[in-house]
């Protein structure tokens, strides 16, 4: 059969010789490699002291962005909430009323938006779908906390606060505005 | 000792064996080599040595009844040469074997009480688990654990008798336990409770009545050619024991003893002799019948003194040489027959071979002339008249006729009842076996000068 | 009439009668195979401490040496004695000695 | 030497029948006991009929034990012997060979008999006697328990047992004297017969009982007897003939040779009391025999009354009574042969034995009806019949010994002649009954057997002389040897 | 003070040794049977067999009665599955026993033993003492206890070893 | 007397404090050497370094309820934890701390007591220490501390054999059992007196012994008895609070006590080089040599752990040919050996 990666190795059942049957090579061998680890350098971080760096493309707690003038952008079109393999979104739309332009971007807006975050597998897959670029995962942490219900993320904790605008042009990089921009002519088409 | 050395080393060898993988020449290795201590037993005929600070001390005796149980051995390995081809493990019974002889040598030529009880250890522990050596029977499963439990219990009884006998006396040495008791004006009683203890030991290891119950049922429960190795080797090693107990020990306080084991004697010949009439089973009936035989041993041992060892080493001669044929023909028709009740049925027309042997070997049993067993038993009621006690011997007659009832129960049903089954092939080597034994039988009956060293 | 300790002797043998019988009682008054086992045991033991008293009575090592023996046997016995009772108990799923009657007494 | 021989010969004739299983067994055999009977008439033509015993052979057997192979002869032994090896050519013969199977074990096992009976009758070792005695047995266990009738396990080992049992309490006071006997002990009959003498009267007693249930089981007498009829009925007729020919007379050679000489004092003691138990046996057989419907079994009967009436004489210690013993053992032995042989071919002819069935057989087979009555007329002891020779002198010494007692013997001549009268009258006679129709009369080899009996009954019946002449000096030693106690019962 | 502890070990090793007899769970009969062999094993001290006192625990304590509750708790036995027994057997079993005791204690009165001299050996028990007689005087039964040793465990192999063919019986 | 009796009572009372809070930091040194082994940092939150956090576990194991098993049998169930402790604590009683201290022209022994059966009571005291575990396993009432409760006692009894045989071929040689003897034969080392530690004599001895050690203590590799994979957590699954703390303590004793032996027997106990070299009077001797023997042990201690963070755990039948197929005719080689030697050199 081929091989379908070449990590694979063949193991040999070949006879122990004696030497190897005693094992005391092997465990002195690993008695040794136990002890240099004693004399490593630890990994352990020192959270609430020392805090460690994300990656780019971390994903961590989710944002709702509103646009430079401070208004909304999701449409609640549900494309995220269709997108998530968890299931863990949740909106009801509503239409925006006269006055409520500097709300809302657009007509149509979501009256409540929920991510139950112990659902939520963080997988930036309505990141993806949503073509208003409204929602995305950031490298924020979900807290911890006692009760299940504090889980279910309404609006008050996903929609960006205008006075603390939150970060996201490490994700909109050309590459993902350009792949996006390609997804949404496809389907057009 | 040299005897003791080689069977010893027979039992490494053939642990050896299971090693090294030669399982097949391990029967004709140990028949050289029961030959070769016989040989050096024989070699040692009349030195009376003494071994290890008196450990051990090979006299004619000793060395005579070491001969028998290592003769009965090499016959017991002979005709087991079948069973060892079909049982699985093989190396350890024949080790286990071996080791019941090692045993048995030492309980002939102990000289001191640790001897006595490592000797009947050896023996007995060999012999539980050979008795269970059939594992998923259930039967053997009891038989190894009553043997196990009625053993281990003799054990006790007979240990807080040599440690008693050791408080009186402080010796473990036979000699100088008697030494000393002849020393000593006025002995403290719990020495003689520690002399009947040892007795009642003792007695359970002979299965003497009343200490005979398990008896049967380990006799019934144990695979056949196990039980043939119990009735010969193991009886002849106890009756040792018991003769070099009572007699090298205790002769000068006969009179605590001796009434008892008179007692014992009569309980024993009538009982085991009325019980085996109502036996069913061949096996059964076999298994009482040696309880019955252990009765005219003790007749002798104890009508006849420190003299009895000769006519002791006789009668065990031609009851062991009877017995195995009895059992080898059982374990061949129990084979045959897969366990079937009646196997003896018309055997006479089914294979007149083994009927005529098996005729034989129960007309020995029965003491009937000019076969061994009658000439044992000829010996040992010469003894017990000759020493006054001839209505022991009245009773002992009166026994060996209700003996002749069941031997000859089975006599009948091999000649007379109708067999089912066809015929019954046996190997030219068994019929050998069995000749030889017959011959034996009939050498020991017509020449017993021959067989009586002592 | 005394051990090298000043505890009279009587008082050991009476101990280990005592003790010997008591086993002896465990024998015949229970079924379970075990306990018949353990009550074996404690005979043997009623044994070695009778031993040990008279050795230690007589100044003579050799009823210590004894108790040795008896020791390595008790050991080698139980050792076997285990072996048939697990075979047994493996086969019957019982340890009562009752169970064990289809070879009439 | 000739003694040896005459013991071994059978046994050797016997193995090779056991080992190589010839087709001819019948006529090895009976080559055999023909070469054991001459060889038993040298012995009688050479006998020294004035001396004692002889042909003497004295080998140590078991030193240890002070057992010796000691065998010889006297006039009474020899006139057993020649007895027993008188009539084993004819037991041989008389068997039809098909009827059993195994016929090499058969005719093996009845020489072995035979030679178990030589030796019983020649031992002059009280051990060797015992042996040979317990030897008897087997093979005509065997014998019986193969080829005999029906239920024949529970009969036969009646039977065996029976003997046995007296034979042990025979073997216990047997190593009694044993013990008896000065220095190294000995079995050498003449020691014995000190040992005993020697005894005291109680200790005498006692032997006596435990010697002479032996015998007494053997001959059979009243009570011990009732092993006899059925084993006699279940054997098969060359068993029966073995029986009764010469097994009975072991018994009584055991009372003259082994019980009388050995404890003289316990004779005397209880003789009058095994004498009177003889008599009772005698009426009591015979009055059983008269309504018995077997014939078979009423022969068996007839041999009781017979056997009780030898035992009788014999106990009167006289030399008439001991030489009428010996003379009436030969003639019962040869009689009683003749009479299961002619009941056999009846059997086998009619397929039964039952007297109410049968009838009228001498109207098919004269010539057997003719051989019956002689036969028959020789046990009832009719003058010039060998019969008539022993009973006469028993009677006639019970007569002396007590007169009374000499009556009620008396009674079985005429008790004995009633019985076997209306036997023959129901058998031969009459009706010819259906089971007779197609009855064939003797055929040429059941005449070679019945022609020669006849002879001898009546040649013996004619001229006893030679006969009692070879067994007086024996009979003489025996009553010196208790004269001294005869004497002072006198 | 020595009586007093011999009194006390005494008491303690018979009452747990009729503990033993009597206790419903094969369990506790175990652990009141360890406990007496400690009893015992004071014993030894008291009676200067230290060396013995300690063997005895290892081979008592140590390896029979962990073997013994080892096999206890394979078979789980935990729950007394025993059956009743009958009142008369029970009678029978106590009267017995009972009557070997009254002859055992009936043999001992009067109890006169050869006077050995009463040299004190303080280190009787000791190892090198001990080894001594066990090395000299008794090497034929020590070395007789290494066959015995093999034997049992010839024998318990064979009999714990599972049966290869186990449908043919 | 008196005075004898409190000395022994200061000494006892020493040792068991001592032989408790090594106890107690070992539990935080097993913490501390797996984090450290495993590239961690450990327990570091209670106090500098997390040097309180035995004390911590401890308050815990006081605070947490006591949950006692409505089926358990109740006494035994207390029972066995307590077992475990007081035969754990049983073993220190022999260890020779160090040797004599000498104040005020009195000398004082450092250790409780010198059975002339030293290495056998340690040997018997161990034999017993499996009892804690069988009785705590069956009194549970539940099927896997029942199925470690067995293997525990198979266990045990199955390398108390090679221990005890590799100790008879040490004991062949020194030909004395009592621990303190042991120790003076082994003074010095290296330096003036020219004695070896055992451990240059009985190298496979030694291996033979630690690996026994270690199924002894049912430590890794050997603790299948609690391996929470295969019987959650073997006889203490239902025990909580201090009576589990009793189990977790006792095992850290028997590893204490069994490095002490260890380091007794084979590597010197309370000797160092060059102790006799260096001119110092006996007390300060003594001292350091105690702080030497402590160094040994601790080493000893670290080398449990150390193991345990390095080998698998064996399987149940690997284990036992270990012990009987491997171990058990090594260590009679060893003995034959160790006495074919030592007759040849008596010679």
């Amino acid at each position: 059969m081929q091989a379908l990666t070449n990590r694979s190795k063949v193991v040999s059942n070949k006879q122990m010789t004696f030497a190897e049957k005693m094992y005391l090579p092997a465990i002195l061998g690993g008695i040794s490699i136990t002890i240099r680890h004693l004399f490593k350098k630890k990994a352990t971080v020192s959270y609430p002291e020392v805090k460690r760096e994300f990656s780019q493309v971390y994903r961590g707690q989710h944002v709702l962005k509103r646009d430079d003038k401070g208004a909304e952008r999701c449409t609640a079109c549900g494309l995220c909430a269709v997108s998530c393999p968890a299931e863990a979104i949740t909106m009801t739309s509503a239409e925006r009323k006269k006055g409520e332009e500097n709300l809302y971007r657009e007509e149509k807006y979501a009256s409540t938006y929920e991510i139950n975050m112990l659902r939520c597998i963080f997988c930036g897959l309505c990141e993806e779908a949503c073509p208003k670029e409204a929602i995305f995962l950031t490298d924020r942490m979900v807290p911890t906390d006692f009760t299940r219900n504090e889980f279910v993320y309404g609006k008050d904790k996903l929609v960006e606060k205008t006075d603390d605008r939150v970060d996201v042009t490490k994700r909109q990089t050309k590459a993902v505005l350009d792949f996006k921009k390609i997804k949404q002519l496809s389907h057009n088409r | 000792m040299n005897s003791l050395y080689v069977i010893c080393g027979l039992g490494l060898i053939s642990l050896i064996a299971e090693l090294a993988n030669f399982k097949k020449q391990l029967i004709p290795i140990f028949i050289v080599g029961i030959l070769a201590a016989i040989g050096l037993a024989v070699m040692d005929w009349g030195t009376s040595l003494h071994y290890f600070s008196d450990m051990a001390i090979f006299d004619n005796v000793a060395l005579s009844f070491s001969i028998l149980i290592c003769a009965t051995a090499a016959f017991w390995f002979l005709i087991a040469n079948d069973y060892f081809h079909t049982e699985t493990h093989i190396t350890d019974q024949a080790a286990l074997v071996i080791f019941v002889m090692a045993g048995g040598v030492i309980m002939a030529s102990f000289n001191n009480m640790a001897m006595l009880f490592l000797g009947i250890e050896i023996l007995s522990l060999s012999l539980y688990a050979l008795a269970g050596s059939r594992k998923l029977n259930l039967f053997s499963n009891e038989a190894a654990f009553k043997y196990f439990l009625m053993g281990s219990f003799a054990t006790g009884f007979l240990l807080m008798g040599i440690a008693l006998v050791y408080g009186a006396t402080g010796q473990f040495h036979l000699d100088k336990i008697a030494a000393s008791i002849a020393a000593q004006p006025e002995l403290p009683g719990f020495f003689y409770a520690g002399v009947i203890l040892i007795i009642v030991g003792m007695a359970f290891k002979i299965s003497a009545v009343p200490f005979h119950f398990w008896a049967p049922d380990v006799y019934e429960g144990a695979p056949t050619l196990i039980t043939s190795l119990m009735a010969t080797v193991v009886k002849t090693a106890a009756f040792a024991a018991f003769f070099r107990m009572v007699w090298y020990c205790f002769p000068a306080v006969e009179q605590t003893w001796l009434l008892p084991l008179q007692v014992i004697t009569v309980a024993t010949l009538v009982l085991a002799n009325v019980t085996a009439v109502f036996q069913s089973k061949v096996k059964r009936m076999l298994a009482y019948s040696s309880v019955g035989h252990a009765g005219y041993i003790l007749l002798a041992l104890t009508t006849g003194g420190t003299s009895s060892a000769g006519t002791i080493f006789f009668y065990l001669a031609a009851y062991s040489a009877a017995t195995l044929i009895a059992f080898a023909i059982l374990n061949r028709l129990e084979l045959a027959t897969n366990f079937a009740e009646g196997s003896f049925n018309g055997l006479f027309k089914k294979s007149p071979f083994l009927a005529v042997a098996m005729t034989v070997s129960l007309l020995s049993m029965a003491g009937i002339p000019p076969l061994a067993g009658f000439f044992g038993k000829y010996l040992v009621f010469v003894q017990a008249i000759s020493q006054g006690y001839v209505g022991l011997v009245v009773v002992a007659v009166i026994t060996s006729l209700i003996g002749v009832y069941y031997y000859f129960g089975v006599i009948i049903s091999m000649f007379f009842k109708e067999p089912a089954g066809g015929e019954i092939q046996v190997s030219s080597g068994l019929k050998l076996i069995l000749s030889l034994l017959v011959l034996v039988l009939l050498a020991m009956g017509i020449l017993p000068d021959l067989f009586l060293p002592l | 009439m005394k051990t090298a300790q000043g505890i009279p002797l009587d008082y050991y043998i009476w101990l280990s009668a005592a003790l010997f019988t008591i086993g002896v009682l465990g024998v015949l008054y229970r079924r379970n195979a075990i306990i018949i086992f353990m009550c074996i045991e404690l005979m043997l033991n009623a044994v070695n401490l009778l031993l040990v008293a008279f050795s230690n009575y007589y100044n003579d090592a050799a009823g210590q040496v004894f108790v040795f023996f008896i020791m390595a046997v008790a050991a080698a016995e139980v050792a076997v004695g285990l072996a048939i009772l697990i075979m047994m108990y493996r086969n019957t799923k019982t340890t009562d000695i009752n169970i064990l009657n289809r070879l009439k007494w | 030497m000739l003694t040896t021989f005459l013991i071994f010969f059978p046994l050797l004739a016997a193995l090779l029948l056991f080992a190589f299983r010839p087709q001819s067994a019948k006529a090895i055999a009976l080559g055999a006991s023909i070469v054991e009977f001459s060889v038993s008439l040298i012995g009688v033509f050479t006998f020294d009929k004035t001396g004692g015993a002889q042909f003497m052979v004295n080998v140590p057997w078991i030193a240890s034990a002070g057992i010796h192979f000691a065998v010889g002869m006297d006039g009474i032994s020899l006139l057993l012997v020649l007895l027993t090896t008188l009539l084993v050519p004819f037991i041989i013969l008389s068997s039809v060979e098909s009827r059993y199977d195994k016929p090499h074990t058969f005719f093996g096992l009845i020489l072995m008999m035979q030679m178990a009976l030589v030796g019983v009758f020649t031992a002059a070792d009280g051990f060797l006697f015992y042996i040979f005695w317990e030897l008897a047995l087997i093979p005509i266990y065997f014998i019986c328990l193969i080829w005999g009738g029906d239920n024949r396990g529970k009969i036969t080992f009646k039977f065996f047992v029976y003997t046995l049992a007296g034979s042990l309490f025979m073997l216990v006071a047997l190593v009694y004297l044993y013990l008896q006997t000065p220095g190294s002990h000995s079995f050498d009959i003449s020691a014995l017969y000190a040992a005993g003498k020697a005894l005291p009267a109680s200790a005498q007693s006692i032997i006596f009982w435990g010697l002479f249930v032996a015998f007494a089981i053997k001959m059979p007498v009243f009570p011990f007897h009732t092993w006899q009829p059925d084993t006699y009925t279940v054997a098969p007729t060359q068993g029966t003939m073995l029986l009764s020919g010469i097994m009975l007379k072991m018994g009584i050679y055991g009372v003259i040779r082994w019980l009388v000489p050995v404890v003289p004092l316990g004779v005397a003691e209880w003789g009058s009391t095994a004498l009177i138990l003889s008599v009772i046996g005698i009426v009591y057989a015979s009055c059983i025999a008269l309504v018995q419907k077997d014939l078979k079994r009423l022969i068996a009967y007839s041999s009781i009354a017979h056997v009780g009436l030898i035992a009788a004489g014999t106990f009167t210690l006289s030399k008439i009574g001991i030489q009428g013993a010996v003379i009436q053992m030969l003639s019962h032995g040869i009689i009683v042969f003749a009479l299961f042989f002619i009941v056999d071919i009846i059997a086998e002819r009619a397929k039964t034995r039952s007297l109410s069935e049968l009838g009228g057989i001498r109207n098919v087979a004269p010539i057997l009806a003719t051989v019956f009555i002689i036969v028959m007329l020789g046990s009832v002891a009719l003058p010039l019949t060998s019969g008539f020779v022993g009973e006469f002198l028993l009677i006639n010494s019970l007569v002396h010994y007590q007169i009374w007692i000499g009556a009620v013997a008396g009674l079985t001549m005429i008790l004995g002649a009633v019985y076997m009268l209306t036997a023959f009258q129901k058998a031969m006679s009459g009706e010819v009954s259906y089971l007779a129709t197609g009855f064939t009369d003797l055929t040429w080899n059941e005449k070679m057997v019945l022609y020669p009996i006849v002879v001898l009954i009546i040649a013996i019946g004619v001229y006893p002389a030679p006969l009692l002449a070879i067994s007086e000096p024996a009979v003489n030693d025996l009553l010196l040897i208790i004269s001294d106690v005869t004497a002072q019962i006198k | 003070m020595t009586l007093n502890l011999f009194y006390f070990l005494a008491f303690l090793g018979i009452l747990c040794a009729l503990l033993v007899v009597f206790s419903k769970n094969p369990v506790h009969s175990v652990l009141y049977l360890i406990l007496t062999f400690f009893a015992i094993a004071g014993h030894y001290v008291l009676l200067n067999a230290q060396f013995l006192a300690v063997v005895h625990v290892i081979v008592y304590a140590g390896a029979i009665m962990v073997l013994f509750l080892h096999v206890l708790m394979l078979l789980n036995l935990n729950q007394d599955a025993e059956p009743h027994k009958s009142g008369a057997l029970k009678f029978a079993a106590a009267i017995c026993s009972g009557a070997l005791l009254i002859i055992l204690i009936a043999s001992l009165k009067g109890t006169n033993l050869i006077t050995a001299e009463q040299t004190v050996v303080a280190d009787l028990g000791t190892v090198k003492n001990l080894g001594k007689v066990l090395f000299t005087d008794y090497l034929l039964p020590f070395e007789i206890t290494s066959v015995l040793l093999m034997a049992s465990m010839i024998g318990a192999v064979m009999l714990g070893k599972p049966e290869k063919n186990q449908s043919t019986e | 007397m008196i005075d004898f009796l409190i000395y022994k009572s200061i000494l006892v009372l020493i040792i068991f404090t001592i032989t408790l809070v090594v106890a107690m930091y070992a539990t935080y040194g097993e913490r501390k050497v797996a984090a450290f082994l495993q590239d961690r940092i450990g327990p570091n939150r209670a106090g500098p370094f997390g040097i309180l956090q035995p004390l911590a576990d401890g308050l815990k194991f006081f605070m947490k309820e006591e949950i006692i098993p409505n089926v358990s049998n109740k006494f035994l169930f207390i029972f066995g934890p307590c077992l475990a402790m007081i035969t754990a604590m049983m073993a220190g009683v022999l260890v020779p701390w160090g040797d004599t201290l000498v104040i005020g022209g009195k000398e004082f022994s450092l250790q409780i007591s010198d059975l002339n059966i030293g290495v056998l009571y340690f040997f018997g005291v161990g034999s017993i220490g499996v009892y804690g575990i069988m009785i705590g396993g069956w009194a549970s009432n539940n099927k896997f501390s029942l199925l470690s409760a067995i293997r525990a006692s198979a266990q045990m009894i199955s390398y108390e054999l090679a221990m005890g045989i590799s100790i008879i071929a040490l004991i062949a040689v020194t030909g004395t059992l009592s621990l303190k003897e042991i120790s003076a034969m082994q003074a010095g080392g290296v330096g003036s007196d020219w004695n070896m530690w055992n451990i240059v004599y009985h190298p496979l001895g030694f291996l033979i012994f630690i690996v026994c050690a270690f199924a002894e203590c049912n430590r890794a590799p050997f603790d299948l008895a609690e391996c929470e994979t295969e019987l959650i957590g073997g006889y203490h699954t239902e025990y909580s609070s201090m009576k589990l703390g009793f189990y977790l303590f006792a095992e850290y004793i028997n590893m204490f006590v069994s490095s002490a032996i260890i380091s007794t027997l084979y590597f010197g106990g309370y000797n160092f080089p060059f102790m006799n070299d260096l001119g110092l009077d006996h007390n300060t001797i003594t001292i350091l040599g105690t702080v030497f023997l402590f160094a040994k042990i601790f080493f000893f201690i670290f080398f449990f752990m150390w193991v345990r963070w390095t080998l698998p755990r064996f399987r149940y039948d690997q284990l036992m040919n270990l012990g009987w197929k491997v171990l058990l005719p090594l260590s009679i080689a060893n003995l034959l050996v160790t006495a074919g030697i030592a007759l040849w050199l008596d010679k």
